[in-house]
Formats: structure tokens, C-alpha cells, sequence
């Protein structure tokens, strides 16, 4: 299954340090298929031009494949509001500014978890340091967010930001509960779901969530991209965030107008090819099952870590059902850079470090972590040259 | 799909022409075909949203048949305006309501105008749809 | 000349509408070389991974393709700090934010032009919202800043934000005589510089101005990529904008720290491939003569400029020596969106509308203008074919 | 350029490995040539800043010649330490100013080391000559 699939992927002729490339760094970022690949270039090649307010014919052609982007994502998870922007990291900055600078006061509370990747921690202390709101971090424990803690932080919270699935622990937290909850409560909710739309369909508006962040670089889509949806509510409660080409209506020295519609948030000359791209690349998830993937990848996660425990290695992740195929582990001994340069020599990619989670780091009481992410191009092969690989690094650092 | 034989005639004349150029020309020629709605008359209730140019159009019922009178400074949007007109004045309301936009695509009218400029047919023909269902709630 | 460089750029061999594109929308955005779009391709066909705090080999080459895109700016712009945005807008909203926001006090003045382009505009109107400056415009006078308005506008003022060469008419702004005038009044000066860079090497030290904000798509780089070049002082009093991945150094529940190199800036994962096809469009650059190309498609451009009015047309571009090969124009009874759609069905690229600079249209008394701009691929040829298809326009309309 | 035989020869050993993954193990056992910073002496002062990793190292000059003590978590980077070690312990503040640090380039011991731990290298090999102008100034 996961072999046929390589082909899609032109990256897997390639060869790392002698051998056949093992990719097992996808929570970072994911593959690209050629037909992604192919849309940027033909793109490029054939109707390259500033989109919006045009009549030539290029510039409609970019237009169309600019916004096709937007409809895909629409449908895909149903929202009637969808912000292209960067990135994750970018999305989450936009409704801190867009919507939490004109929306919360002074002493207005926001719950964060433990669990957060930086990119859903910094924007807050930032805004928090601007409009003195105040900040509480629901625990982790045993790898879990802490619901009872949850409910006692709610008290007056006006916004709740939550990753869906950790990048760190590969951990899926019950975002539905934890809406509810909110909801319950009075707050909105900004669902970080860069580690989730790579794994699992979402439907944006039966979550009854406010805001969703997520790039498409994770989800075999180019760089440089990706999308925040807004429920409609959310939606109208928000200011523009950057000013510039695009997100207005009039301009006059006395003062501006904006768009009215998702345009009013993209400021300047949007990332047209990288739209192109990812359109692409939604056109080529829908054909997959990523449930059936899904399992599948969970079920050699949960086998690679039960040999990593078999051979000496702490596993942090739990790896329960709808978690991510996300191994995190440590070596008593073999400083995790060690171990990841000893893989890559034999052309296996896995990622050291703290991943962006300090704050998850010091909860589990590790500096870093060797992480290994398993994605749909990755298969039973994948595991075993892995495994291999951990064995040749045991013995050479006995 | 069954179009009015006023249209089947405009989408045969389109897609005879090979030429773009010549195309828009004929597209021109249809501006004559508007009932224009004067200057002093145009508003904030008859401006077409999201065109580019100016363009305003104003739909009446009058013996229970549509009318429409438009103005647009842009000729070509005035020749898409020149063929609303053809399709649905001294129509029914209720044949108008069954009527769906992409007979201008058929027609090959659309073909290479842009999003913006097909958008602003679409919010016109939307807009005529609106109004007559107004009209006759 | 033009021609065989048009071999370079895959898209010319694209016929539109039955004809062979001719493409004058280049203020908008340009075309890419080969070069550009294979190294987009190879980068996402052999190297992709996410960059920084990486120990695989794909991720170290990654880095390194971001980070020669940030090498080969420094060297080419003369520039200590270097931060890539995501094109021009972002970068002057991040000038807005990180140094606008912490060192501009209630009342201070920020001097702008007429001349702005929105992108350099809104940002400047919305700080003004957020904390009270003033906004002071320079007048535009017969398509040229008044320089006596600039001197009594810079009285107490903190920062000059002008665009170095206009996108509607083409002027270049004696830049340098405003940078001193602005220094002497103790002023920062920002440089607008996206329709600059494609048409002249600017040296960013020697030029005083301490930022310079500009796009790769308009220097036959790819979408979604830009850069704001900062001087030593003024980098050293710039605060961080969007938080997240990358920019921090520390981050606790309690609060974080940041790098103290321009990653500060960049938060999330980065433009990436971006980068890669930014650094091959910057090496492809390095071997052309602009100021060659320059002068003669400032001299095509004269020609085209004096038939139009030949033809009756109103010609708003001066075309002086420096100026950008960029010709606005407008018909007396013609509209501007007719005739650009009558120009493209014979093949021409050109753009229409107000050009994302309202009051400058204001100023000229005009709704918009039909803009013919030419970049380094154009050639005789092209004017010919631009200037007869003017004629047909102006018989079938007549 | 001419190294010191001592580089040389490492830079020959590198040379002769094809296998990447022999290659960081050689690069490993160079971890017992550092001369050990003990755990008490770490301080900001000798931190290694841009390391991924912690390290540590301190260069003094004594009898007019240079020593280095270092240490690292990763073995790698001792390994890296230990390499520097050879190349400047011994040798005159002089000497240790001349060198320049691509002889880890050119023995592949950098090869596929990515840039944050190639510039870890870098960024130790500045330290020491640094270090001694200071020491000699
Ligand atoms: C003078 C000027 N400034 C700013 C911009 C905005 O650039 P971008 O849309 O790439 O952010 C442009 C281009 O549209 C421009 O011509
Ligand atoms: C859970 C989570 N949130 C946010 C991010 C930030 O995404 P990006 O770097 O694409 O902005 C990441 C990925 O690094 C992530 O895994």
C-alpha cells in the first residue's frame, strides 16, 4: 500500500548518504506528491500573473487557480470563512491580532494548555504583554490534558486555544469535550490543527469551534502557506490585521475602508503559486482514505514503539486510538543529536529537539526527544529499515 | 438544457466566432440592445456590487412581465446587461426564476473574461433573480 | 536582445488567445526564468524538509537553500539584517509593528507621500489608530513629490516612508535627496522599494535609509517571498512581531525569549522553497545588466508613451531619465477595462484600474489608468505589437 | 594550504572512509582526545553559544602555548572538540591564528553535518582563535 504510494513522490528516488531515503520526519513537514509539484510548475510555465482586479487573461487564469484554493478548503471542512495566510504560525498571530486585540480587555482570561506547540503560546504572551490578559495553562499528566483543570480554568475565560493533536506525542485531545466545555462556559475556541488535518478529516462547523489553524506544508502541500478558518460569528467580530493591497475598498488620505469578505485579512500580493499548489495537493487527498491510512500507520507506530521499549528506549507516546503515528523517545545515554546523525547515516530522516514544546518538554523532564513521524507514503519496510537502524546505533554505541 | 429561442440564437452566434477579438465586438453590439436606466436614476439600490466598473440595473414587473433598464460605463458590461435584457424581458417572472447563468458560459461569452468581469455577469444575473423574486412574494 | 531571453522564460512559448503573449503587466508581477521554477522543483523533489534545529541531511540542505536566499540579499543590497516576509506588504507591516509601535509615541509624525502605494498606506493608518501618530502626505505635483512640502512636512517628524519608484507612473523619486533631508530632520526613513529593485542595484547602507521593503515576484522570483533590509540602529530597536516556532530562544508558561538575529522576525516554519527559487532568481539576476536593459526599455517606452498620444491617448507617465519603463495611460471615451479586454483577445498583457494607489488616482483626477509596463524580456517587437493592437482597438471602437 | 601534520593525517583518515556511518563513529572516538572541562568549571563564559547541544570550552595559554579543556553532551560535538584539541594544543598562539577552520571541510568530516552543527564547529573554532587574541593582546 504505502509502496505504490512512494511513486506518487518523486523524493523517494533519492538516495541519503548511500542508501534509499527512510522518511520519518512528518510532523515537521510531509512529502510532496508530483502532481503538486507539477501544478507549481505549470503555474509558473504557463499562466503566471497577479491575481484580483484584472481582465487579462493570465491574470484570470491566476485568479482562478488562486481562489480554487479557498473553494477546496471551503468544502473540505466546511467553512464559510477561510483566511489563506503563511502558515500555522501566521493564522494564530492573525486571530490574536484580528480578533483577540479588539475582543478581550484587560484581565480577560485565555487558556492555553501544556500541550501547546510555540506557535500557540508566543501570540498570547505577546497580546498578553499588549492588552494585559491574563494567561492559564491547562496541565499535562501522563500525557494527558487535564479536563478537570480545564473546567476550573474556564471560570471567565473568553478564548480557549487548543492543539488538536500534539506534535510532540502525537496525543489527539478530546477537542470535541473540550469545545463543549467551552462553549458551555462562554468562550471561543481556536483549535491549532497543524498535526491534525494531515491525519484526519474535520468538519469546521459541527466541531463548533471558532478559529482553525493549520499549513499546508504538513499536509503534502507546498511552503509558504496555509489557512485559518472563522466561524461566522467570529468572523464579524474581527479588524483587519495587516494593511496593504487587496484588503481594502477605498483609500483616502483621511482613512480607508476594507473588503468585507475573507480578502479584508490578506494583505498584498497573496501566495498565488503556493495556492495553486495546494489546491493540488486537496485535489489529490480526496482520492485518499487517510482513516484506513490512518490505522495503518498507527498500528506500525505502536509496533515500532514497543521494540524501541524492548530495546532500552523511554517511548513518550501513548499512541492510543485516533493519536498520531508519532514515536518520541530517549536513549538513557545517546544524546538524541548522536542518535539521529548515526540514522541519517544510514539515510533514515527523524528529528531531535525540543519541537517547539518547551513547556512539554519540561513537563516530561527531558531536554528533547528523538521523534519519529510516520505518514501514508511511509509502510512496514519504512519500520523495519528503522528498526534496523536503531540496532547498528545500539551496537556502535556500546 | 431548453434556453429561450432568443438565447439559443445569441449562443449560435457566439460560438460561430472563432476570433476573441470579434467576439467582444459582438459582445459590444449587445449594449444597444439595454433599456438604459438614466443617470439621474442611478442609486445605491440599482449599483451592481462587485463589478469592477460602474454598472447599475433595475428590474420592474410591469403586466406581470420582467423589464429590466441598466447603464454600465464599461461597454462590454453593457452588452452582458444587453443580453439579460434579451433574455428576460417580457418574460414571466416565473420562466425568469428558472433561468440559470451559464448560458453565458455555453455561449462561449465568458470564455477568457476573467473571474472578476464573469463574477460581475453572475452578480447581475443573481441580482435580476433577486429582484423579481421580491417582486412577487 | 529581448528575444533570446525569452528562451529562458518557459511561459513565452505560451500562445493566448491564438497569439503569442505578449506581456506588459510587469509592474504587477514578472515572469520566472527556468532556472527559477527548477530549483522550486528540485528543491521539492530532492531536498524538502523543514529547516533549523535539524540534524538529517534534507533538513540541513533545506536550511541551507533558505539560508543562501538570505546570503545572496545581504551581498546584493549591502544589508547587516535581512528579514524575509512574505513580500513587500508584510514587510512594511512589520516595520509598522515591530519598530513603528515601540518607538513612535502619541503625536509623533510619520511622513508619507501621495505617490504610496496602499501597501505603504494602510499599515501607517491603522498604527495611527492604534496609537494616535500623525500621518503628514507629501503632495504629488505634475507627477512629482513636492520637495518644498517634504521640508516643512518633516518638522518633527520620526519617520519618512516613500516609495522609491512609483508603480503607476514610473517616476523614481530622488530618493537620496530625501533620505538626507529626512536624516537632517532626525528622522528614520523607510524605502518603498518593490518597483526599484527589478530595475536597479541599490547599495542599502549607502543609502541611509533604514528600511527597504520589497517582493521576489517582482524580480522574477516566485510568489509569496519579500524582504525587509533594516539598519544596525534601527534593528536594534525593533520588538518582535508574530510569535511562534524559530523566533524564540526560551519559552516557558511564564514568558519567553527571543533570537537576537533576524529569526526574531520570522516566526513558523519558513517560505522555504520560496527561498530556494528567490536565491536562483537573485543568481540569474547577478549576471544581467539591468542598466543596460534599463535604458533601453526606458527608451521603448518613450516611443510607446509619445504614439499613444499620437493616437489621442492621455500619457500620465514622464518617462525621465531613472524613471521605470512604465506607461499610464488613459482614452478619452474608451474604458480602460475595454480596451485592456480588447488588447488581450489579440494577446497583450496589460493592467488596468487604480493600481492599488487611490489617492495618487486622485490626484490625476482619474478612476484608472491603462498601465503598459516593460521588464528585461520585452522587446522592439513587443512595442510593435502593443502599438498595433492600440490601432485595432481604436478602428473597432471608432 | 598546509596543515599541521597532525591535521593532515586526520584529514587523510577521514579521506580514506566512504561510509558515512563509519565516519561519525571515527569522528566519536576523537571525543577522548578532549582534555575534560569538569562539570564544576561550566560557566556562561565557556558556554558555547549556537550549539544545539551543551557544550563547553575553555582555552588557556600556558608556557606560551595553547591549551584546550572542552566538554559536550553529544559525542559528536566532543568528537568535533577533540579534533580542535589536536590541531591547536601545543602549538603557539601564532600558529593557532593562522589556521583556518575548512580542513574539517576538507577531510568530509563536515560532509553532511548540517549547518546548525557545521556552524557548531564554526562557532568553536572562533571561540579558541578569539580566546587567544585576547590571551595575547
Ligand atoms: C510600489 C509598490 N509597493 C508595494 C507593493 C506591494 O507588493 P506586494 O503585493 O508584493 O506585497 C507593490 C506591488 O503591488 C508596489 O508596486
Ligand atoms: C501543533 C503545531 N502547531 C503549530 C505549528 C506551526 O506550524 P507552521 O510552522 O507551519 O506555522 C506546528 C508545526 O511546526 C505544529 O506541529
Amino acid at each position: 500500500m504505502g509502496d505504490s504510494m512512494k511513486q506518487d513522490f518523486p523524493i523517494f528516488s533519492r538516495q541519503v548518504n548511500g542508501r534509499p531515503l527512510v522518511y520519518l520526519d512528518n510532523a515537521a513537514t510531509t512529502q510532496k506528491p508530483a502532481c503538486v509539484i507539477d501544478a507549481m510548475t505549470q503555474y509558473y510555465s504557463l499562466s503566471n500573473a497577479n491575481v484580483h482586479r484584472a481582465v487579462h487573461t493570465l491574470a484570470g487564469e491566476a485568479t482562478e487557480g488562486y481562489e480554487a484554493c479557498r473553494k477546496l478548503l471551503k468544502q473540505r471542512y466546511n467553512s464559510d470563512y477561510v483566511v489563506i495566510t503563511s502558515g500555522t504560525t501566521e493564522a494564530i498571530n492573525l486571530a490574536a491580532h484580528a480578533w483577540g486585540e479588539h475582543n478581550l480587555q484587560p484581565g480577560d482570561v485565555v487558556v492555553l494548555t501544556e500541550m501547546e506547540h510555540h506557535s500557540d503560546i508566543v501570540p498570547w504572551q505577546m497580546l498578553a504583554e499588549r492588552i494585559a490578559i491574563e494567561l492559564r495553562f491547562v496541565p499535562v499528566e501522563d500525557g494527558e490534558l487535564d479536563l478537570d483543570a480545564l473546567e476550573v480554568a474556564l471560570d471567565g475565560a473568553k478564548l480557549v486555544c487548543v492543539v488538536h493533536t500534539s506534535n510532540v506525542l502525537g496525543v489527539r485531545n478530546p477537542v470535541e469535550q473540550i469545545i463543549s466545555m467551552s462553549k458551555s462556559a462562554g468562550a471561543r475556541v481556536l483549535i491549532d490543527a497543524a498535526q491534525a488535518v494531515p491525519h484526519e478529516l474535520i468538519d469546521f462547523k459541527e466541531t463548533g469551534a471558532d478559529f482553525m489553524a493549520f499549513s499546508a506544508h504538513k499536509m503534502c502541500g507546498p511552503t509558504g502557506i496555509g489557512a485559518l478558518l472563522i466561524s461566522d460569528s467570529a468572523f464579524s467580530e474581527m479588524h483587519p490585521f495587516m494593511g496593504g493591497g487587496d484588503m481594502i475598498q477605498t483609500v483616502t488620505l483621511e482613512g480607508s475602508t476594507y473588503q468585507t469578505n475573507e480578502h479584508k485579512f490578506e494583505a498584498g500580493t497573496p501566495r498565488i503559486a503556493e495556492g495553486v499548489g495546494w489546491a493540488a495537493a486537496l485535489e489529490w487527498m480526496s482520492q485518499i482514505d487517510l482513516e484506513s491510512h490512518h490505522k495503518r500507520l498507527l498500528k506500525i507506530a505502536k509496533n515500532v514503539a514497543g521494540q524501541l521499549e524492548e530495546k532500552g528506549m523511554k517511548v513518550y507516546s501513548t499512541l492510543n486510538p485516533g493519536d498520531a503515528a508519532v514515536v518520541s523517545f530517549t536513549h538513557p545515554t545517546i544524546h538524541p543529536e548522536d542518535f539521529a546523525r548515526l540514522l541519517d547515516a544510514q539515510g533514515i530522516a527523524v528529528r531531535t529537539g525540543h519541537h517547539c514544546a518547551q513547556p512539554l518538554m519540561e513537563k516530561l523532564g527531558v531536554n528533547g526527544t528523538i521523534r519519529a513521524s510516520f505518514y501514508i507514503y511511509n509502510d512496514d519496510s519504512d519500520a523495519e529499515i528503522f528498526l534496523t537502524g536503531i540496532d547498528r546505533v545500539l551496537e556502535a554505541m556500546a | 438544457m431548453n434556453w429561450p429561442d432568443s438565447i439559443q440564437e445569441i449562443i449560435e452566434e457566439f460560438q460561430e466566432i472563432e476570433d476573441q477579438f470579434e467576439r467582444l465586438e459582438v459582445l459590444m453590439d449587445f449594449a444597444e440592445e439595454v433599456d438604459e436606466l438614466p443617470v439621474e436614476e442611478w442609486n445605491d439600490s440599482n449599483l451592481v456590487r462587485g463589478c469592477q466598473s460602474v454598472a447599475h440595473l433595475e428590474v420592474s414587473i410591469r403586466d406581470e412581465l420582467v423589464w429590466l433598464r441598466a447603464a454600465a460605463d464599461a461597454k462590454m458590461v453593457q452588452g452582458l446587461q444587453g443580453i439579460l435584457s434579451i433574455a428576460v424581458n417580457g418574460a414571466s417572472p416565473e420562466i425568469v426564476l428558472q433561468l440559470t447563468p451559464d448560458f453565458a458560459e455555453e455561449a462561449g461569452i465568458l470564455v477568457s473574461l476573467t473571474p472578476s468581469r464573469s463574477n460581475g455577469f453572475r452578480t447581475m444575473f443573481d441580482m435580476v433573480q433577486n429582484r423579481v423574486k421580491e417582486a412577487i412574494l
